[in-house]
């Protein structure tokens, strides 16, 4: 250890959470970037800081994102990290993958990669860690011969993503996966080719758990729900008494709306459907006995995004409820309005939801021509500074 | 030539047999153990998934590791979640116990189910960013073997699930998490003054500034920062090379609480700042490491069952959450941006 | 020359006896019947209070009648409240059932105690001030008469707090009461352009809009309106007589609901949209009679015991508001001024 | 009536009602001015327009406000309220009369003006309606020889208002009419002579029911509680169980905090003093039992107002607990801070929660010396953006 060239992240090894040290020293080995890589780390621990430089413009042909450039300011001693980019490729919906697709992918990083990937970027890609300028088209050229493709980077279309859904969940009011795959593959333009004021990113969750955290992470999020009554198997209910289940306390007690009753001397439940705001609570404690009801469809809720630099805003309801079934037309359709609503109106780097905070709810909502109803607010305004169309004061004067 | 525009694989190809037959068909789950969960379809299939926590920087002979995993016990079928954990999907029970000893055996941690924490959802840090004020991975890594018992076991009031991100750029739901590790500048950047008159668009970088800091200085081509204005956000860097934000010696993490995405039984809530700042002190953070430990251990002794972070300390207060948790009650935590005012007390309703 | 700077006479001198031998020893109240109160000191000693409905707008006659009821009944000495009833304060109790049977003969309303509606609090309308969008006295007085029975008779939910202010200056709490009705203009204000170079200030005229619309044209020494943006709130007028915002053919009134002041229960809530516009109809503005008495019988039929109106939609939602109450939801409601992002939906929690 | 001269308004005698019009009409008989104002009146409700110009300054000597000046846009027709200025008399605390000083009023009133009032004006004052010029110093000479005196108007200090509080009040923590006078005493040059950049509001409640609206109203308010437990007597509880009272559903339900547990079988309330948030409610339904605690005082909030310009503001907290004895200094000094902070860096027409939200709370807790504490927030800020005193940085960084 008196020898290590990294003191500092070899304390990093230590402990039973698995180690990126230890992954990086076994990169290193293979690979001298992920080599260099480790020694700049090891710098940057101590010095406390950064060693690289601001992102510079590099890509693949015919795309403008799905590349983030990066250079290491200590070329001098880290030469094989000296270009070090990454490629945001676009995961299968859901991030399901058969060992030999993953197989590939590796084989490929191994030939023009540092070794290094991230499953996954917090987008949602498959990031591919490092890789020198020259080696990024022939990189591509290869991704895509075993039919992988990139996301997005830059002032794009983001890499959609979804929760895992019907694959795996019992509570998926949408099919998640179809619709991400659906939505990627429509705006392939979009994703591929930065041409609007700023990112712009979508997600799926099959319920209101949300399990993508797609309300607070995505300008505009699609979130399963129903319109009718929650499914109950009466006699599941009862069994979950019988165990013990505090019924009254854990699951009536929490309800947000008190939409739920429970009678102990007939072990029924009793769900006032007009009150439940489908906030999943009963359901995710007593999964065998409820389930979401059966008119399913999905809330629309527009401008979630992280802090810069008018704060971090979660998504605003502008749909309460849309089926969502192939081909999806209506969705597709409205993402097309939203989108060339904001690529008119907005400045530079302006997020929709600060466009819209900008410019009023009213603005958006007539011009991509959807009506306004109380779902879309906690509360009316409390101020009483409102507009009136000329048309309408005519009218009512 | 590469062809282009052919979008990520088919998600269909990706799915094993059982998810299949059974996609849209699940009819409830049970969490066998921590880090199993045992769903059932309609017709009576069952399909076993065990969650296995991942560093998510994974290199190569790693996911070829899993891969071989997955081959022996899953018929070749794997996915990752959206915290970056691993899963793998048995559908045969009887390969159930015979993966849990391998994974055990190879030291892969089997946890983040149900009542636990869960991976903590983080960014580049050092290892990949420009604009970092501290590292990710390597807070990540102290701060999961220090809680590591919570991620195999299920011991917690709620799911607790804690991200990083390494600026105020925020990559990831920091913003909306129990516990968010944030990397922060405290000091106002430094303008290269000849490189921004070369390299840099003024406009873009005056209105990049969230809090009106930045004037031009249309003289000189170069733009000046009002030092009493600025909240370091880097911003500006982002639109600016030359205008250096990162700074060793006063570059460090805040901690903020309390944040939720789910909808259930509480709206989503955002984090709140909990801990100003703490320093940068690696390789293992011991003060960030420490703040956390704390603030999760009085989570644990008083919420109630199934109350999340945020849920609790509403219900307590957050004038209680610094009582209890000993953590000092600052200027900074009250909130002097766009939407403060809704922040402000405006009741007489408060505990002592 | 007159003394200046003297102040208000010494409330001590105007404290019945009986006040003053029990000034900070109340011990309890109760409402012996709708309007009159008992309060009951330490030592034992009573106090009756007749609460009175009062139209605010007294002349001389009316002061002395009152003055004249009070020596009969209170030894001289009576009260106004903070919603401008009159408030008897009868030491004697066997003088309470006279003074009553006077109050009553007299027609004066004796109530607003308890669960009823009092007072509506108002201001000038176009009895005294300059920028009205329309009257306060009739439209109160309209409104008064249709909730007569509520404010004689505790049979209300709970408390009923009206408030009444002619323009978007809000003398009074308008903004934090159960019902709040407004006078509002709805087309932007007329610029005479030429006065205005003679009598205004052009940059305090540009600094009061408060939604930006107001430009500096520097040429003609005037100001001009960009009719997107106004909010017709006046207050440019306020500051520049020749931009005219009262408009005869499109004033008229707003209402907002569910405010509260207390602390009790819940923190002090704003009023909020409600119905964006009613017609001017004078003299008894049938459709602002009707809107309210919509809105408290709704309230009554489905509040529970205790419940403030706006304890009650928040209860309920206010998706369930507007349906209950066959009000339209507009555009108009949905905020979009300085702190609208907090009002937005951040959940998938709603009603159908 | 077909021959009234006020058909409009003769309908606003129907009903039950106290009717404004039946009074201005016998004002009417007395007084020209009434007469005029009646008929103006009716022409508003014909034209749905009102009649009076932009108001002008009149005053009395010495004086910068207290009256507000009217004139109609129509002398023409009404000349008796060609000028119709008003005073705003300042009411004595909580509102208190001897019918000999309101008969004073009265005489001075039927003198010099139109014999209208408003008992009071929604500041609080007392309201003297319409007044020609040149009446305005005599009977202010008059009302000041009667020891009354004005209110305040314009960029000043306003009227200080206070509830009925220990005259008549079980609840008062406060003695809400002393410290309403000692601070309209104490500050007479502010409240006489706008010298601000605009008004000012003070309003004193004596418990958290908050019953002259401070918190909504007044840019100071003043708002009496309590440190210590609830006092509660134990047998008058169990009494107001006898009398049938639900003290489960209706006070320990409504309890904000669950600080309450009622125990049936022992008749019992406890009260968890450290949970109660002092809301008032289970002392409001059951007064004859529970009392606010011992050791009382003020909360103080600052910024609440009316909407224009940036919105209605609900007072915010700046001080949780103040002693509130006389001299009242602390309360005293600590107003003389405020206003001159204010004073000082206020635009024209900013009020003081405007002021606060531009330069941040921060600024102000920092110059007017009152240390941050969490009773001062709903909750802490959610976003990164907080700034940092240049020594704090040199001292941990
Ligand atoms: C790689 C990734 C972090 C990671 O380690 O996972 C990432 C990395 C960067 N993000 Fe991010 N963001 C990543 C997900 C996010 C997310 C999370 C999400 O998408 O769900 C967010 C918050 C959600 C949002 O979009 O608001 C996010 C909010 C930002 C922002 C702030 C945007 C804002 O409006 O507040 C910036 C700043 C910018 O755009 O200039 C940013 C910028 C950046 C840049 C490009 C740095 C920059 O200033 O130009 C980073 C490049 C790092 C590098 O060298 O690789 N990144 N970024 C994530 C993308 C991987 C992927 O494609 O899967
Ligand atoms: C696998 C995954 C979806 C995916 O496509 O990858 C998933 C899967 C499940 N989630 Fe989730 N959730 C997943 C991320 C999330 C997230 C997103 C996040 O953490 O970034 C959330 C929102 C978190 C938040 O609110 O901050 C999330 C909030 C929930 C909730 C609501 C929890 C709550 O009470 O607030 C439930 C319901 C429950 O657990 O009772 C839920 C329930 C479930 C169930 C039980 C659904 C089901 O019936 O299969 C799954 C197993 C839960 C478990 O781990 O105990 N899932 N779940 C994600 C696993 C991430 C991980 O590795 O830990
Ligand atoms: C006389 C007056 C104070 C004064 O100095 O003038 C007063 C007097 C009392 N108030 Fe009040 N309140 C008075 C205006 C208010 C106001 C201000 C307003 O309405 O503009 C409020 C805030 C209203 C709001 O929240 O919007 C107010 C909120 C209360 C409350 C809390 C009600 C609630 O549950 O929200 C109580 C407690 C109660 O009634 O149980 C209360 C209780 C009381 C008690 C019972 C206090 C007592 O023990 O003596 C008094 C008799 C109440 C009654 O009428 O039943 N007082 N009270 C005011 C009478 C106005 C009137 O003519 O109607
Ligand atoms: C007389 C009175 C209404 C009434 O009928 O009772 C009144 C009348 C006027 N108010 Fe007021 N305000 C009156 C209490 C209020 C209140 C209530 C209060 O003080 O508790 C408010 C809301 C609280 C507040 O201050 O925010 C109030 C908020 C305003 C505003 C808006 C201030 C703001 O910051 O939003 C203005 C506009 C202005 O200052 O130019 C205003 C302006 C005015 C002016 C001076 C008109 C103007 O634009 O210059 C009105 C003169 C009317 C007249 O000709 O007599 N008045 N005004 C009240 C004063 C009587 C008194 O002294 O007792
Ligand atoms: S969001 Fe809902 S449907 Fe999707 S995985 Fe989570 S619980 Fe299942
Ligand atoms: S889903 Fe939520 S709101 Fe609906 S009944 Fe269940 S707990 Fe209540
Ligand atoms: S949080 Fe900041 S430093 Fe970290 S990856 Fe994102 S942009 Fe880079
Ligand atoms: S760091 Fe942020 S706040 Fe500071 S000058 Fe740059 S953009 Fe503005
Ligand atoms: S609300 Fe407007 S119109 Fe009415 S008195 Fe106040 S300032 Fe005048
Ligand atoms: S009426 Fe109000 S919003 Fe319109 S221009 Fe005048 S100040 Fe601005
Ligand atoms: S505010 Fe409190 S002390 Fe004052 S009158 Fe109302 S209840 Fe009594
Ligand atoms: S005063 Fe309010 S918070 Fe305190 S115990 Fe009573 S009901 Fe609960």
């Amino acid at each position: 250890m008196a020898n290590s060239k990294t003191p500092r992240l070899d304390e990093l090894e230590k402990g039973r959470w698995p180690s990126f040290v230890k992954i990086m020293k076994r990169a290193a080995v293979k690979k001298p970037a992920a080599g260099d890589l480790l020694k700049q780390l090891e710098l940057s621990y101590e010095e406390k800081v950064g060693h690289w430089k601001h992102g510079g413009i590099v890509g693949v042909r015919g795309y403008g994102g799905g590349v983030i450039g990066r250079y290491s300011d200590r070329p001098d001693r880290f030469p094989n990290v000296k270009e070090f980019h990454t490629f945001r490729v676009n995961q299968p919906s859901g991030w399901f993958y058969t060992s030999s697709a993953l197989r590939q992918l590796c084989d490929i990083w191994d030939k023009y990669g540092s070794g290094l990937t991230n499953f996954h970027g917090a987008t949602g890609d498959i990031i591919l860690l490092g890789a020198p300028t020259e080696n990024l088209q022939p990189c591509f050229d290869e991704l895509s011969e075993h039919g992988f493709d990139l996301g997005g980077s830059g002032s794009d279309l983001r890499t959609p993503s979804a929760c895992v859904g019907p694959a795996r969940c019992e509570y998926a009011c949408v099919d998640t996966l179809d619709l991400c795959h659906t939505i990627t593959q429509e705006f392939q333009n979009e994703l591929h080719r930065p041409m609007w004021p700023y990112k712009f990113k979508i997600k799926i969750s099959g319920c209101p758990n949300d399990c993508v955290a797609s309300i607070a992470r995505s300008d505009l999020s699609v979130i399963g729900t129903w319109r009718d009554s929650i499914q109950v198997d009466p006699q599941a209910v009862a069994a979950y008494a019988d165990q013990g289940l505090d019924i009254q306390g854990e699951i009536c007690g929490k309800c947000p709306t008190r939409a739920l009753s429970w009678h102990p001397e007939r072990k029924e439940l009793e769900i006032r459907r007009e009150e439940c705001v489908r906030c999943m609570h009963c359901i995710n404690k007593m999964p065998k006995a409820l389930r979401p009801g059966r008119e399913r469809g999905a809330t629309l809720l527009i401008g979630g995004k992280a802090t810069m630099k008018e704060s971090a805003f979660l998504g605003w309801v502008i749909v309460p409820f849309m089926k969502m079934e192939p081909p999806y037309t209506e969705l597709l359709d409205l993402l097309r309005r939203i989108f060339n609503w904001w690529d008119e109106r907005a400045k530079n780097r302006e997020r929709i939801g600060e466009l819209i905070y900008r410019l009023g709810m009213r603005a958006f909502l007539h011009d991509v021509g959807l009506p306004p109803v109380p779902q879309m607010v906690a509360r009316p305004r409390a101020n009483p500074y409102y507009y009136w169309r000329p048309e309408e004061v005519r009218s009512n004067g | 030539m590469a062809k282009t525009d052919i979008g990520p694989p088919d998600y269909r190809q990706m799915l094993p047999p059982v998810v299949q037959r059974n996609y849209g068909r699940w009819r409830f789950h049970e969490i066998v153990r921590p880090g199993v969960l045992r769903h059932v379809s309609e017709n009576g299939e069952e399909l076993y998934t065990v969650r296995v926590g991942s560093p998510r920087l994974l290199d190569t002979d790693a996911i070829r590791e899993i891969c071989d995993l997955a081959d022996r016990y899953c018929d070749g079928y794997l996915r990752f979640t959206s915290r970056h954990n691993i899963e793998f999907l048995v559908s045969d029970q009887s390969k159930l116990e015979p993966l849990l000893q391998e994974l055990w055996k190879r030291e892969w941690p089997v946890g983040g189910t149900g009542n636990s924490i869960s991976n903590i959802v983080h960014t580049q840090g050092w290892i990949h960013c420009h604009t970092p004020a501290t590292d990710a991975s390597g807070i990540v890594k102290a701060v999961m073997d220090d809680l590591y018992d919570h991620f195999t076991h299920m011991d917690l009031p709620a799911k607790l699930r804690i991200s990083m991100a390494c600026c105020l750029n925020m990559c990831g739901a920091v913003h909306c998490s129990d516990i968010a590790i944030l990397g922060i500048h405290r000091k106002p950047p430094y303008v290269d003054k000849e490189l921004v008159s070369k390299i840099c668009e003024i406009p873009t970088v005056v209105a990049a500034c969230p809090t009106g800091a930045i004037r031009p200085n249309p003289k000189e081509k170069t733009v000046e920062i009002n030092e009493e204005r600025c909240m370091y956000c880097g911003n500006c860097y982002t639109m600016c090379p030359a205008i250096k934000i990162m700074n060793p010696e006063t570059d460090g993490v805040a901690i903020f609480v309390g944040g939720k995405v789910s909808n259930a039984r509480t709206a989503p809530m955002f984090s709140r700042l909990a801990i100003p700042f703490l320093p940068n002190n690696p390789p293992r953070w011991p003060e960030v490491v420490e703040a956390v430990h704390n603030i999760v251990q009085v989570w644990i002794d008083h919420a109630q069952k199934g109350e999340r972070m945020g849920e609790w300390i509403e219900r307590i207060g957050w004038e209680r959450f610094f009582q209890l948790t000993g953590i000092p009650f600052t200027e900074k935590h009250i909130d002097d941006f766009i939407f403060s005012v809704p922040t402000f007390r405006s009741t007489t309703m408060f505990r002592w």
